[in-house]
Formats: structure tokens, sequence, C-alpha cells
């Protein structure tokens, strides 16, 4: 079979060389692109987010964590997912890679959108979702005019859909089957015109070297601006609402072997942090405290480690995965007992 | 004994001073029909070929009990239009049973040189082809396009009785030619082409398909009509919209329909050109 | 000359099939109609080359839905159905056809690995000219572009293996058709051209009975269709997908191996 | 010794048109001639034999096993069939080796067997040319070599000296007596009887689908010397000629046909009466001669009418 080995071969030699083409270029386009964890698509992220997180999808729901505690106590989770994949052709266990979240604060989409009108809600319409994965374009497209009545346009290779009902004015951009992009609509369209104009996160030095900052390979991260993180301190309340104001924190974690994470805060200056680094000691002893009813808590509370550097306050905890089960045993007891109780 | 005469050993042409008869391809043909006639596939696909006939006539026929609804189905040109566009795909059924073995078989057993023994030219032998598949093809084009206009004006003869609609007539016939010359060129170019008729019929089936696929990603990715040139398909259509007079579809509204037309001549010749060398080289040279 | 043991058992199966796979490939792939073959699977790559060459001014897809829709709609859809009906129907019936069949029946080979060794061709010889195709195509159209050549990388390996599973199950199917019946191309094009040309895109389950409502639901990043297959295309999840076409396949291929184990055939000069 | 091929009543229809009828035989070790005229059966005894069809009714066995249905057989079975088909862009040697290998021999046995085959065969010399490019005779023998390659003990061999020249005739017959000499079982099939009388005595006659006859050649020859045979003979001195024939013993009848010149014989030795035409050729000008009903069909019809 001499004539045919060598057509076979030649196949297989262009055929090996181009999927080895595309991956090769697949791995080091993004080593090259990437800022952190954020992928090179993302990058049209508006610059002036005030948080961006992010989750590893893959990782999570590939990790013993997921394996342990994914599915546990929740039945109608697998038919739920079930439900997603019939309507919508997508399988967010299997087919999701990552989600990154860019919030902008309310200023700044403000400023940035001069156009939009009315009252401004702190929510989900000033956070933009980056989500990657693969997904059933065309079965993704037909499931949501019937969800959402949305209005269909195409535009420069990217399906946009808008809310039509007119309540609110959501938005879906589908750039291909490997991206999807869903916020409000002005936040969408800021990202479709950074993506072709090249502007984006790599705009914002400082976001760029939290981003930096991140441990190559966390399961879930975070990092916050000023605006957002004051707020919300102002808002909790409690000991926290005494807080000084945090200039902004780069929070990373991973989940196997044992659940991680660490968090850096920066304070306005080295006694602010060290005010900080007192309150979440003072949070840890009290959990110590409580070791007597619970013996779970001061485990906890020995994991917590707080550190001060200048103005950066250091927090790491680590949780392993019999403590997390422990947890929640004592929960499901509790909640027993308290049924118990209701009944009698 | 005497000597034996010693011949040339080659193969010699003909050289017959007896003249040709006229219409020497009238056999070849009358006894293709003949043999696909004694199939009974080939006349169950001409039966199943009329089925849209009578469902074009009952409609026409509904439309004379309740003439209001005409506004949803008129009794129009683009009736005969669609009815024949209809026809279409079991026309390329039909050219893929009755054509694709009407030369490769000769090839293959040998028949050809049998028919080219004969006092026949090269032209005889294809025209006799020709003439086959034109009656075949014209058997579910053409006479039930014309069996259809006949029909609808003795139902609705307000509507088609007027003179001015017996221009529908050289309109069928005009599309059906354009929708069968090009289809027996290429049908018979591939069966020349290829030794087994299953192949020949397969390759006639790929480049009428791939040409149609073809012209759907190349619209896609250009928007532009001409990718409509691309299409035999799309060519015969865009031809047959402007011979009626009806409004195009979307993909090949602005494609001038001189140009489809001049694609479809040029195939047609091509395919003749291709043949007449292909069977040619399989003559015997003197 | 030695006499050779007449108590030898029949071959074993796998060897048996893969003797007469190395005769079969050799009297398949490097043919003339092989070559027409991928001169049409070809087709996208030459035409994605004269659209990198010649790019219109809005090109209204990426190059990455673009490879999408050729997938999905060229491949899929028309082309390797029809290149798995020319080469599965062929499988027996060119072997009967060109008379060369007798030499495998007269051979201390079972039926069935004359069946493997030639369906083992079959996947072989189309994969040849199918594979390489799918690949330059994705390269063509994605080498260079805002997105890069990696982005869909994952994709290209997937949409491989449809286009495998396609040429399998249509090879199964059509391999049945050839081993039933003496002329199996027009009843392959009906149903490639009516049945699964229409059906697919009726409304309700009726896609359900069509082998291109799976085939296509394996092709994940083409972008929705037009017309009426908007309408009512219907997709299933690539493991009901993968499931169904891998049985149909199967199926086809062991009744095919059950009629042709059984027949008889009258090869005569 | 033990039957090798055994048929008992065995028949084959081929939908309303009976192709073998009522057949029964059995063959040992040797070679014996399937003889008789186009259309007899011959090929659908040969397939019948070689397990390509199941008989209609009654069994064909084949080394102690059904002949259909027992491909374990083929390790010891040959077949060179009549059809003209081989693999047509494979060299000699690459047909034959890639046959061989469905037989399981491996490559380096495969190459070696199907070489010695090939010589066997006198094709040595086109071996490494594509069988599509061979001669009909060369093709013929092709067929024959891969045929004998796994050296079988059972060899069938179909019309195997169509198309060669009087040499490789002579070759093959002297192969096939070889063989049968070897103790292999052949049966060749012919519808030209002097093929055969040079490899075997043992013929079965089969005409209609039936054995009229079987045993020795010789006892249907003699069968056959008693059917009158014409003979066509042009000759410068045909009147010359005819006086000298006409007084031979087993002349039947002698014409002169006026529209051509030709003389017409009818006569029941052929060999004496061919040694006396050979006599008077030079004296009487003979430039040609022919015998016009020397197909096997015209002696059929003879003996199935007696």
């Amino acid at each position: 079979m001499n004539r045919s080995r060598r057509l076979i071969l030649t196949a297989a030699a262009i055929s090996v060389l181009g999927v080895g083409l595309a991956f090769s270029t697949r791995l080091t386009g993004t080593a090259r692109a990437a800022v952190g964890p954020v992928p090179p698509e993302a990058l049209a992220l508006p610059a002036d987010s005030s948080v961006v997180m992010g989750f590893d999808v893959k990782a999570l729901t590939g990790s013993q964590f997921y394996a342990k505690f994914g599915g546990e106590g929740e039945p109608g989770r697998v038919d739920a997912l079930a439900e997603i994949e019939r309507k919508t052709g997508l399988n967010p266990e299997r087919d999701i890679d990552s989600v990154v979240i860019a919030i902008r604060a309310a200023a700044a989409a403000a400023a940035s959108e001069p156009k939009a009108t009315g009252p401004r809600h702190h929510g989900p319409e000033n956070a933009l979702i980056f989500v990657t994965g693969r997904f059933d374009a065309a079965r993704l497209e037909s499931s949501l005019p019937e969800a959402g009545k949305a209005q269909k346009e195409r535009r420069d290779g990217v399906t946009i859909y808008r809310e039509a009902s007119g309540k609110s004015n959501g938005a879906v951009a589908l750039l291909d089957a490997g991206i999807l992009v869903a916020g409000d609509a002005a936040s969408v369209e800021t990202f479709l015109a950074n993506r072709s104009t090249g502007h984006g996160i790599r705009d914002s030095q400082a976001l760029v070297a939290q981003l930096e900052s991140i441990e190559p390979g966390s399961t879930f991260w975070a990092v916050g601006g000023p605006s957002v993180l004051s707020r919300v301190t102002s808002e909790v309340g409690g000991p926290a609402g005494n807080l000084p104001a945090v200039k902004q924190v780069v929070a990373y974690g991973h989940l196997d072997p044992e659940v991680g994470m660490t968090a850096t805060a920066q304070a306005a200056d080295a006694k602010s942090a060290t005010k900080i680094a007192d309150v979440l000691r003072g949070f840890s002893a009290m959990l110590s405290l409580q070791s007597g009813q619970r013996a779970e808590l001061a485990q906890i509370a020995d994991s917590i480690s707080v550190a001060t550097e200048d103005e950066k306050v250091h927090v790491k905890a680590t949780i392993t995965h019999e403590l997390i089960e422990s947890l929640k045993k004592s929960a499901m007891a509790a909640h027993a007992r308290k049924a118990e109780v209701e009944i009698h | 004994m005497s000597s034996s005469q010693i011949y040339e050993q080659h193969y010699r042409r003909l050289d017959a001073s007896i003249p040709l008869r006229a219409q020497r391809w009238i056999p070849i043909a009358r006894e293709g029909l003949k043999a696909l006639v004694g199939f009974r596939a080939f006349l169950g696909l001409i039966a199943i070929g009329w089925l849209p006939v009578f469902g074009r006539l009952v409609q026409v026929y509904f439309t004379t009990r309740f003439p209001e609804a005409r506004r949803v189905v008129p009794v129009d040109d683009k009736l005969f239009f669609d009815f024949m566009a209809m026809q279409l795909p079991w026309m390329l059924l039909m050219s893929a049973y009755a054509g694709a073995g009407l030369i490769a078989n000769d090839m293959r057993t040998g028949g050809l040189l049998l028919y080219l023994s004969r006092p026949l030219t090269l032209v005889d032998y294809i025209l006799g082809k020709f003439s086959i598949l034109f009656a075949s093809l014209s058997m579910v084009t053409l006479i039930p396009g014309v069996v259809l206009f006949l029909g609808a004006r003795s139902l609705a003869p307000d509507v088609l009785g007027d003179a001015a609609h017996l221009l529908l007539l050289p309109k069928i016939i005009g599309f059906s030619l354009v929708m069968i010359l090009p289809t027996i060129g290429l049908v018979l170019v591939m069966s020349a082409l290829a030794r087994n008729p299953r192949f020949a019929g397969l390759g006639f089936f790929f480049v009428f398909v791939g040409t149609t696929v073809a012209q759907g990603i190349a619209w896609q990715a250009t928007r532009s009509p001409y990718a409509g040139l691309a299409s035999i398909q799309a060519c015969m259509r865009r031809v047959g919209e402007w011979i009626f007079q009806v409004k195009p579809t979307r993909m090949t509204a602005a494609l001038p329909a001189e140009w489809a037309l001049l694609v479809l001549v040029l195939l047609a010749l091509g395919c003749f050109y291709v043949l007449k060398t292909r069977v040619r080289a399989v003559e015997v040279v003197k | 000359m030695t006499t050779a043991d007449q108590a030898l058992p029949v071959r074993p199966l796998w060897p048996a099939a893969k003797d007469v796979f190395f005769i079969s490939i050799e009297r398949m792939l490097p043919r003339p109609r092989s070559f027409w073959v991928f001169a049409l699977l070809a087709l996208p790559v030459f035409f994605g080359v004269l659209l990198r060459i010649y790019p219109p001014k809005d090109l209204p897809l990426t190059g990455f839905e673009l490879d999408g829709i050729v997938v999905a709609l060229f491949f899929i859809r028309n082309l390797l159905p029809l290149v798995a009906l020319l080469f599965g129907s062929a499988l027996i019936s060119d072997a009967v056809d060109s008379k060369t069949l007798t030499y495998f029946l007269t051979r201390p080979i079972s039926r069935l690995s004359i069946f493997l060794g030639e369906f083992m061709a079959y996947l072989v010889t189309v994969l040849t000219l199918t594979v390489p195709c799918v690949v330059l195509t994705y390269l063509v159209l994605c080498v260079g572009t805002p997105q890069g050549t990696g982005f869909g990388a994952t994709d290209l390996v997937q949409d491989l293996g449809a286009c495998a599973l396609t040429l399998f199950t249509y090879g199964g199917v059509f391999a049945l058709l050839g081993v039933s019946l003496k002329r199996p191309l027009i009843p392959g094009l009906l149903f490639l051209f009516v049945w699964e040309g229409f059906v697919a895109n009726f409304p309700g389950d009726a896609p359900n009975y069509t082998l291109t409502a799976y085939a296509r639901s394996l092709i994940r990043h083409r972008p929705s269709e037009e017309g009426l297959a908007e309408l009512f295309s219907k997709f299933f999840p690539v493991g009901e997908s993968v499931l169904v076409l891998g049985i149909v396949g199967v199926v086809s291929l062991a009744l095919a191996i059950w009629i042709f184990s059984r027949r008889e055939y009258v090869i005569s000069s | 010794m033990t039957a090798r091929v055994v048929f008992k009543k065995a028949s084959r229809w081929y939908g309303p048109v009976m192709a073998l009828n009522d057949v029964s035989f059995e063959l040992g070790p040797g070679v014996y001639g399937l003889l008789g005229p186009n259309g007899a059966g011959k090929s659908s005894l040969l397939k019948l034999a070689s397990g390509q069809l199941r008989p209609s009714q009654g069994t064909v066995e084949l080394l102690g096993r059904p002949a259909f249905g027992s491909p374990d057989v083929f390790h010891s079975v040959g077949l060179c069939s009549d059809t003209d088909a081989l693999f047509e862009d494979f060299t000699g040697l690459q047909f034959v080796s890639a046959l061989l290998s469905l037989n399981g021999f491996d490559e380096v046995q495969a190459r070696k067997l199907a070489t010695e085959a090939i010589e066997t065969v006198d094709l040595k010399d086109a071996m490494h040319r594509k069988v599509g490019g061979y001669s009909k005779g060369m093709r013929q023998r092709i067929k024959l070599a891969q045929s004998l390659a796994h050296r079988p003990e059972v060899l069938f061999l179909d019309e195997p000296l169509t198309g060669m020249d009087p040499q490789n005739r002579k070759r093959i017959s002297d192969l096939m007596k070889r063989l049968g000499d070897d103790g292999r079982t052949v049966l060749v099939s012919t519808h030209i009887l002097h093929e055969l009388e040079q490899v075997t005595r043992r013929v079965l006659l089969i005409h209609n689908g039936r054995v009229l006859a079987e045993g020795d050649l010789g006892e249907i020859r003699d069968l056959l010397d008693r059917h009158p045979r014409s003979v066509r003979i042009k000759a410068a001195d045909t009147r010359g000629l005819a006086r000298e024939l006409v007084s031979l013993p087993d002349l039947v009848s002698l014409n002169l046909e006026d529209a051509t010149g030709h003389l017409l014989a009818e006569i029941r030795k052929p060999d004496a009466f061919f040694s006396k035409v050979q006599e008077l050729s030079a004296a009487c000008g003979v430039e040609e001669m022919w015998v016009t009903d020397e197909n096997l069909e015209s002696v059929f019809s003879y003996l199935v009418s007696k």
C-alpha cells in the first residue's frame, strides 16, 4: 500500500501540523496577551471598573471541593442544569470555562455614558458579565427571543440581543460561539467599542497592576477600587461600618487540596491598616471564644492569619475540606433540632 | 497453400463511401428510451414528478370556487414559476437516474466502439444520448408545465383565458430549456468522465450540491449577489425569475439575469466541448 | 510443492480484516475519484484563500464563524453525506461490479472480516480526504484574524470528531443500502435530499428521525441559520447526538454485515 | 483415497432458469476435465464446487465440509475464475502477494510464494508491471498464479487457457498435469476438447446443466468419432481433390459448393481424413481447410439426440 500510505501520511501530517499550530498559538497567544487571570478577549472590559472579579469555572467544576460539596443536598440542581441545557444547549458545568465580572461605580458609569438618562440602579445593570466557553450559538440564539422577546441585531460579526420590553435595558452580545457578554446595553456597547478600538483594562495601570498581582491558577479572584469598596464599608454597617476606608483590595483563592484565600487590602495609611488588622483579629478572637460551644469555630479562627505591611493588610485563610464537612454536618444537625422543636 | 495477405496491425476508421442516412441519432434515442421505460423505477420517478401538477390544478380549481382565495394564492406568473422551480430537484434526480449510465455504460462495456464502428458520427452519438435525456427531463418539467398551463387555463379562463396570458407558454418552455440544457450537458459529461454510472450520478450531484452550498457560504461571507454565479441552481432560478418577471429571492436579488444566463450558456457549451473531447479520445483513430 | 494443512481454521477476525484493509485501501484511495472528491472538499480552502486575499469591505462574519458555517453547511450537511454515499454504497458493490469479490470470497477469511476490512478502508479513505480540508479551511479562515489562530483550536478538534462521526454513521447507513440494493444511488439521494433535507427542518419532533439534526448539533460554533431552518431547527445535546449517531452507525453496520454474510454473489463473465 | 469434491444430487436454479440439474459425482486426486459447450453449466458447477454459490437442492462438499459457508477450506483450495477481473492498479507481484496475505502468509512468505508462482506461469519479467497493462494471455496467467500460489490441494480452473498462445498453452497444460501427478485435485473446465486431451483423460461431460458422461476421454472420443463432422476445403483443383477423397472409407458425404467453389466433406474419423488431405495438398493446391462445427455444441446436440 505504498501509494495510499503516502497519501495517508501526507494528510495526517497536514492535519497534525494544522491542529498543532492552532493549539500552540492558543497557548502562546494567551500567555502573551492575558493580564493576570483576565483572558485576552476580556481586556475590552472598561478600565474604569471598580471591581473586577472572576471564576475559573473549569477549575471549580473539576475540583475535589466541587465533587464533595457541589451537588449535595440540592436534588433539583441536576434537573435545573438539564433544563438549562434543553433550552439553551448550554450545560454550565461543561460548557462554561470562565466568568469575569466587571462592576462599574454609578458615577463612573454615568460619566462615560452621558446619553444615559433616568435613575440608575446599582446592581446588575452596572455589572458587565464576560463568559468564555463553548456555546451552541444557534440554539442559544433561538432560545433567547422566546425568553425575553429580545430584538436581534447583527453587526460586525456580533449578534446583539436587546431586551425589548422597555422595563430594563439589558443586552447580551454573542461575539462568537466562544464568548458571551451580558450587561446593560450601554456597557455592552462600550465593551464592543473597546474591542474594536483596542481600549479596555490595559488603559488603567492600577487595575493592571492589581490583576498582575493575583496568583496564577487561582480558582476565584477579585480586585476592587475605592468607590465601590468605600460604599460597601459604609453600607454594611456594624463593626465594618467603623472601618477606615479601604483604597483597594486584591483577593484570590483556590479550592483544592483545601480552600485557601488570600486578600490584600490597601488602606490610606499604616495607622488605618493597623486598625483594619485589629478589627479582623478581634473577629478571629470572638470565634475562638465561642469554641466551647462549637469546636469547629476554633479551627476557623486558627486558620485565619492577619498581618500588616505599611498601609497594606494581608489576610490569609486556609480551611480544610474536613472542616467544611464538619461545619456542614453540625449545621444540618442544628437545622434538624430546630425542626424538631417546631414540631413539638 | 497460398500466402495470406498481411494487413497493417491497427484499427481503421470506416472509409465507406455509402452516404450516411439522415437522423442517425434517432435509433440511439429510441433504443435508449425503450430501455429506460422498461424500468419501473423510472416510470415511478416520472409519476411522482407529476403529482405537483395535480396539486397546482387543485389549487387553481379552489380559487375558481373561492375567488377571494386569490388574494392569498393568486393564479399568476408566479404560480407557474414556483411550480417549475419546484420541479428542479426532481429533474436532478431524474437526470442522475436516466443519465448517469448513458455514456459510462457504453465506455465500460466497449459499447461506444460498437456504436462508432457503425456509420455514425460522434455528434450523432452525443445527439442520440442527448435526446434520451431531453425526453426524460421534459417529462418532469416542460410537459407538466405545459399541461398545467392548459389545465389551469381551462379551469380559470377568467384569469388565464386572455391572449396576454398565452405568453406563459413560451415562458414555461424557455425556463424548461434553461433548466434542462445545462443539466443534460453536465450529466453527460459526468457520465463520460466516470466509467461507473454510480460515480457519474454522484459526481453530478456533487457538482450541483457543491456549487449551491458554495454559493450559500460565499453569500454569508460577502453578502454579494454575485455569489449566485457560483451556483448552477441559483443561476437557473435567477433566469427563471427574469423570464417570469417575478420578485427575485434575497440572495440573488441584485444579480443581473444576463450574467446568470451567460454562466449557464458557458456551462452548456463547456460540457459539450468536454464531452466531445472525452468521447473522441475513446474513438479509434486513423 | 508441499500440501497445505486442510485442518486449518478460518483466520482470526482482526488480522484477516487488516489484510483486507491493506488491499482495499490501495484500491480505494489512490484513484481518480478520490482526487475529484478531494478537489470538491477543498473548495472552502480555495474560497477562504480568495476571501483573505480580497476581503470584502464589511465582512459580516468573523473567520471563526465562517468556519462554523463551512463545517456545518458544507461538510456535515451536504458534502460528507454525499462522500459517504459515494464510497459507502460502493463498499461491496464495487468489488461485485469489478468482479474481484471472488478473490476475497475464496480465501480462508470470514465475510465479517471482509466487510470490516472494507469499512476500515472506507473510513481511512474518507478521513484522509476530509480531515486536511477541514483543518486547512480553519487555518485559512482564522490565521491572522483578530481572534487569532488558536481561538477555536478545541472547536477545530471537535469539528474533526463531528466529521468523523458523520462519515462513520452515514457510511454505515449507505453500506447497508449498498449491500441491500442493486442500485443504491437514487434511494440514497432521496434519503439525503428529501428525507434529511426537509424533515430535519420540520417543526415538532420530526427532526428526531433524521441524522443530520444530530450531526449539526455537534457543530457548536456555527451562527444561527436563516429562513425556515432558523424557525424550526432543532438541536440536541452533544452526548445525545453522539449516542444516536453512534448507535445508528453500529446498527446499520451490523445489519449490513448480516446481509453480506448470508448473500450469494453471482459473479460471472 | 477419500473424495475431495463431492456433488450429491446437486441442482441450482437462477430464478426460473435451471443451471445445474441433479448432478452427482466425486473427485479424488488427479486432473479432471469439465467439458461442455457455452452455457452448459460448467461455470455454475465450478461456482458451486468452490463455495461461491449455494446449491438449490442436494449437497456439495469440499474437503469434507459444505462448500458454501466454509471459508476455512480455502486454505487448501484455489480458484482461477473465468472473469477477467484483476486489481488493475497492482503489479503482478503485488496482486499475488496481496491475495496470499489473505491466506495468512506474512509479507516475506507471501512475496516468496508469489514470486515462485509467477515464475511457474512464466511471468517473472512482467511481475513488476501493473496488471492493468497485461495482455489477455498474461492476465490469464497471473490469475492462474494467484490460484496456485498458496499450494492448494484442490484447484478449480475455469477456462484457464483462454487467450494464451500455443507456447503458454503447452506450459500451463504441463503444469496442470504435474499438479495432478503431485496428488492434487484439479478440475479444469473448457469447451475445447483437444485442450483437455493434453492434460487428462478423465472427463465430466456436461450439457444443459446435466452430466452427460463421466469417464475416460478415449471412450468419449470414440463416441465423438462416430459423429460426422463437416470440413470445408478451399483448393485450386477442387474436383481433383474430390476425386481422391471420395474413396476414403469414413467419408459420409462430399459436396462441391458452386457459389464458393469450396469442397464440403462430412467425415467420421477426422485424423485419417486430415492426413490424406495433407498428402494431397501440394498436388491439388489446398489453400485452406477448416472444420466448420468443431464447437462441441454440435457434438453435444448429436449426443443428446441419440
